[in-house]
């Protein structure tokens, strides 16, 4: 990470100040594993983890492949999706620390209800600062924080500087995810609270990693060693935690990074140092991006609007260990039905990207009739996308 | 043998008269390397500390080259130059040679590994040619095959930042860290860049590093209580590192 | 069963013209244990059973009782809850038997979720009858079943001849389950289609034994033997499939059938034989009912919104070998939010009455300082319920 | 010993005289027992075709038990009455009194075991101290232990229904069914109350019924063909029953 040339104030050092020290810690970490303290890992056994690997069986069939399909199922977490796996540690050192309160944004809403959870379990107070246009179209999840316990606000607020500024100029601003995390960090700063942080950090890959560690063990258990490892990509942090295992241990032979042909970083972005955040509060760091300013257009898997890919991501890619691919709305719709069909499960419309590509996968191998093992994350449900999936279905039956 | 102790100050700072007087009186006060750190167009892995001192110098490149011989001229210890090499790129040629010209005796740039990292060798090389010696700053960031490799290869020593930029007290856990890199370096291990207290400085020389770098700490001290007081403080971490 | 007096049909001989033979056989039948076909067993696999049987213990903390608390997580399918648990080897029979399409009627929509899915993983055409209201209030269940493959109409239609009827008499008529159920059985008829029946009958309670089993053998495997084992009642299915295996087998020493004190069958109802549908379709049964022609108050737990118990559970209620609670609503909006902010789950409203019967055991066990083992079902997750929930929070802040 | 073909049909039906000739022909081909069916207020679990048959009967008390007397006195086989057991409970003892002076030989009331499960015994009882046999129904919803209970109370023979109701085909496994409930009947077992077709008999008396009861199929045949037709029936079954 570096700080921007010119720079009127530190972003690293803003980190320390925002960021729970033992977490910050194991951002810089070089240790090839950390222990999970026991407090987590009940706290990951009581939401039911280890997540199950399941067979997709009935998709192998019905793509007739000879390929044999697993997938690590995230969804399975109470949250719906990957991101407890790091809330929860990040809550628990916060509280370790002595902290009280915990502060972060959240766009579509599933960081927000994984901190709002683990805030709950380690019984601290947590805000959540929501962009407001989600606020108003997606209550339901609002209404999971609220039932966790915590203090969700609509931003642009009037209870930050931040907030009250950009009111001031536009009364009805829709908000974005910048603004709420300028106000999350203007908050947690005024208050000496800890800002949490849920994707595109080492970091968060780090504690992710407990996906990769748990799907390689539950593979080995069934004896069965994967050829192709394959996530969908928004900041990174569910495919690095996914993949990055299974490439340390040197257990397959092709990584697929999958991103959103709306949001075309890996085939138009560039590698290098940029914000991660859109509000250029974080350091630079050198990654695959399309930048900081970039807007992504309204797709519907919310989790890919992003501008940029973990660094580590991003350097792997460039360095030709992983591949990717990119593909289109309607692409990752026709993906989803046919999983939801063959599997039953509603896939969250980002992990539907993943699907895809295992699909394509799959057919590949039947092609060439190999007997290639597909594993893949499914990083989350998407019970909580139905509305989209219902506007998408209306748009493809016209 | 003794720890190394190499301290750092950027030129110029915090005047002309000063910094001159820092840098003898810090080989006095038992300094066993100096550092200089010349003025970067962007600092990109300073800390904000460094960047200030940056800021408050203003040096013409005429005044630049005259203070470094002058220091030069005053200082019988190595001097290594610490600068981007970004920044040289279309006249790296001349510039190693007007430091060899006039008896700087090594040149660091932190972003070798990082920005330049297939072609380090062929830098080092120049460097090397030019009649410098190369002095390889490393980090955690670094591949642990790498620091083995670029160990060997460094000049003098090798720089071992521990953390991801100066000044900024990250809370890394520097005995483990240098304990692992100490396994994988086979040359003199420099530790600095970030390490704040001397603890942290106890943590790494137990772990084995042969010599610790000081920079930030020295520009603290000046901007709070001057001179003098940043001159005791060299003074006082040599009394640290004599423990060992 | 029996037939009306004075019947203008035999209910029994319409059953036989309706339901999949082997489906009929097995309501009828007096096996002790039915071996579940190897292309269900596939099926079940498929979806990810067995279901896990997760411990509380951050709900045992909270409350800090010497007892400790298990349950068996059916919202863990992929349709959220236990329904499909019968309409997987219901639609593998009619599929058996050489029937390309069933009909069923859905309330709330969990019962057509499951059928839209097992029709879709056994390749037959489904259409569900989806009561008018809910077609409209519940636009995710119905997209659910859309993505799956089903038609789904909102009932009163006019592509039947009663629903013509009703549609003639109130163009605006929102629909009942009645008439949804009548609409399903006629289109059946006409069609030579299949009608699936998804609670109540002995046939439903048999396919959801599968959760007893289950959850038996989880809990051999743990080493643990059970005291308490608590369920929900809607028709009753959940609870019988989750508790007589357990009773059968004598593991426990108290059996907690829990309804709402809203539709107070328990407390108010009369054991006498009754119709199970207020539509009058099927033959009379004998159960603990509060009449076919009680219309239940708007609740959010529909799937409790019933107005009997299952014969075989009302006699074994009658007999006092299961214990029956009640209880409101504020009340299963507390405990719902006690076990989210415990254990992160969302739960149905419907199983929120299971959990409140849990809390109030594990307080008595406090109380008497009894390690008590107490199992419940927790039939369904709530995450297409939020909306309800927002409603009860709001009402809770008032 | 040969296997008991129990025949039933309501009385009066399809009129007085076919009922008659009906029994008389039963009888003389090959029926052991004959079951008639006294029409009740509620047929509550009769299937569809039974209660057809009540429907078409309309005698007044006089004509009901004027016919039934003179049914016992052409008949020489056993009769058994079925009927409802709650239909008479106002006037239970001169019902029975009456049964039992015009000669009948015993009583099944369908509903004892499922409506007045807590009480049997005192029924049962009564039954016999009115000189009459009691029959005694059960079927699959009974369980195991009472139906091992009752058969050793049940007089004449067991009569087990493997239907929920008759004359609906309702599809259930006879073989598996017969065979177990084989075990639990220490008495003769008579098996009926739906059973519709001869691949079903043969399962159940190769399972060990000692006896078939058939009713619905009559009632069917002579809608459809008459008297005669159905005379032929009971003919064809106790060819059936022969091949044991």
């Amino acid at each position: 990470p570096r700080d921007p040339q010119d720079a009127d104030f530190s972003r690293i050092d803003l980190l320390r100040k925002i960021m729970p020290k033992e977490v910050l810690r194991q951002q810089f970490t070089v240790e090839r594993f950390i222990k999970i303290p026991e407090e987590v890992r009940d706290a990951y056994l009581n939401l039911g983890r280890p997540t199950p690997l399941l067979r997709a069986k009935r998709l192998e069939e019905m793509l007739n492949t000879p390929a044999k399909i697993y997938f690590k199922f995230e969804g399975a977490t109470p949250t719906g999706s990957h991101k407890i796996n790091t809330a929860l540690p990040q809550v628990y050192f916060s509280k370790e620390e002595g902290i009280t309160h915990v502060v972060t944004e959240t766009g579509a809403g599933q960081w927000g209800t994984a901190v709002a959870l683990a805030a709950r379990m380690f019984d601290i107070s947590a805000t959540v600062f929501m962009v407001k246009v989600s606020y108003q179209q997606k209550p339901q999840r609002r209404t999971i924080m609220q039932l966790y316990g915590s203090d969700v606000y609509a931003s642009p607020t009037d209870i930050t500087d931040f907030g009250k500024k950009i009111l001031s100029e536009n009364k009805d601003h829709p908000g974005s995810l910048g603004i709420a995390m300028s106000e999350a960090i203007e908050y947690a700063l005024k208050n000496e609270y800890k800002y949490l942080v849920g994707s595109v950090l080492d970091v968060a890959i780090l504690h992710q990693s407990i996906i990769g560690q748990e799907a390689m063990r539950q593979m080995d258990e069934i004896g069965e060693e994967p050829d192709i490892l394959i996530g969908c990509v928004g900041g990174g942090s569910n495919f690095g935690g996914f993949a990055f295992p299974f490439l340390g241990a040197k257990k397959g032979e092709k990584y697929i990074a999958v991103g959103s042909y709306e949001i075309p970083k890996f085939s138009k972005g560039d590698y290098m140092y940029d914000y991660p955040d859109s509000a250029g509060m974080l350091p630079l760091v050198k990654m695959i991006t399309l930048g900081k300013d970039y807007v992504p257009p309204p797709i519907y898997a919310g989790g890919l609007r992003y501008h940029g890919a973990a660094p580590s991501l991003s350097l792997l890619i460039r360095e030709k260990m992983i591949e990717w691919r990119e593909y289109s709305e309607p692409e990752i719709f026709e993906a989803a039905k046919i999983f939801m069909q063959a599997q039953g499960i509603v896939p969250a419309p980002e992990s539907a990207h993943a699907i895809k590509a295992v699909i394509d996968e799959a057919l590949e191998a039947k092609k060439n009739n190999e007997k290639k093992v597909i594993v893949f994350n499914l990083s989350g449900h998407g019970l909580l996308d139905l509305p989209n999936y219902e506007l998408m279905l209306n748009r493809s039956q016209k | 043998m003794s720890k190394w102790l190499v301290s750092y100050l950027t030129l110029g700072y915090p005047n002309n008269k000063d910094f001159l007087e820092f840098m003898q009186s810090s080989v006095k006060e038992g300094s066993d390397i100096l550092e200089i750190g010349m003025k970067p167009k962007y600092a990109k892995y300073d800390g904000p500390v460094i960047r200030r001192s940056y800021k408050a110098v203003n040096l013409s490149e005429e005044e630049t080259w005259k203070l470094l011989k002058e220091t030069r001229e005053k200082i019988d210890v190595p001097i290594v130059i610490l600068t981007y090499l970004e920044d040289w790129l279309p006249s790296l040629d001349t510039f190693l040679e007007k430091l060899h010209n006039i008896g700087i005796d090594g040149i660091l740039f932190p972003d070798l590994l990082i920005d330049f990292v297939d072609e380090y060798e062929k830098y080092v090389n120049k460097i090397r040619e030019k009649g410098l010696k190369a002095v390889i700053f490393t980090a955690p960031s670094v591949p642990d095959t790498m620091i083995h490799n670029v160990s060997k290869n460094s000049d003098m020593f090798l720089y071992y930042g521990v953390r991801p930029t100066t000044g900024v007290p990250i809370p890394v856990s520097v005995d483990s860290l240098i304990t692992r890199v100490r396994t994988l370096v086979e040359n003199k291990l420099v530790v600095g860049f970030g390490l704040s207290d001397v603890n942290d400085m106890r943590k790494a020389l137990r772990a084995g590093a042969d010599g610790i770098a000081i920079g930030t700490a020295y520009i603290e001290e000046i901007e709070k209580n001057g001179i003098n007081s940043a001159i005791s403080l060299v003074k006082y971490f040599r009394g640290v590192l004599n423990e060992f």
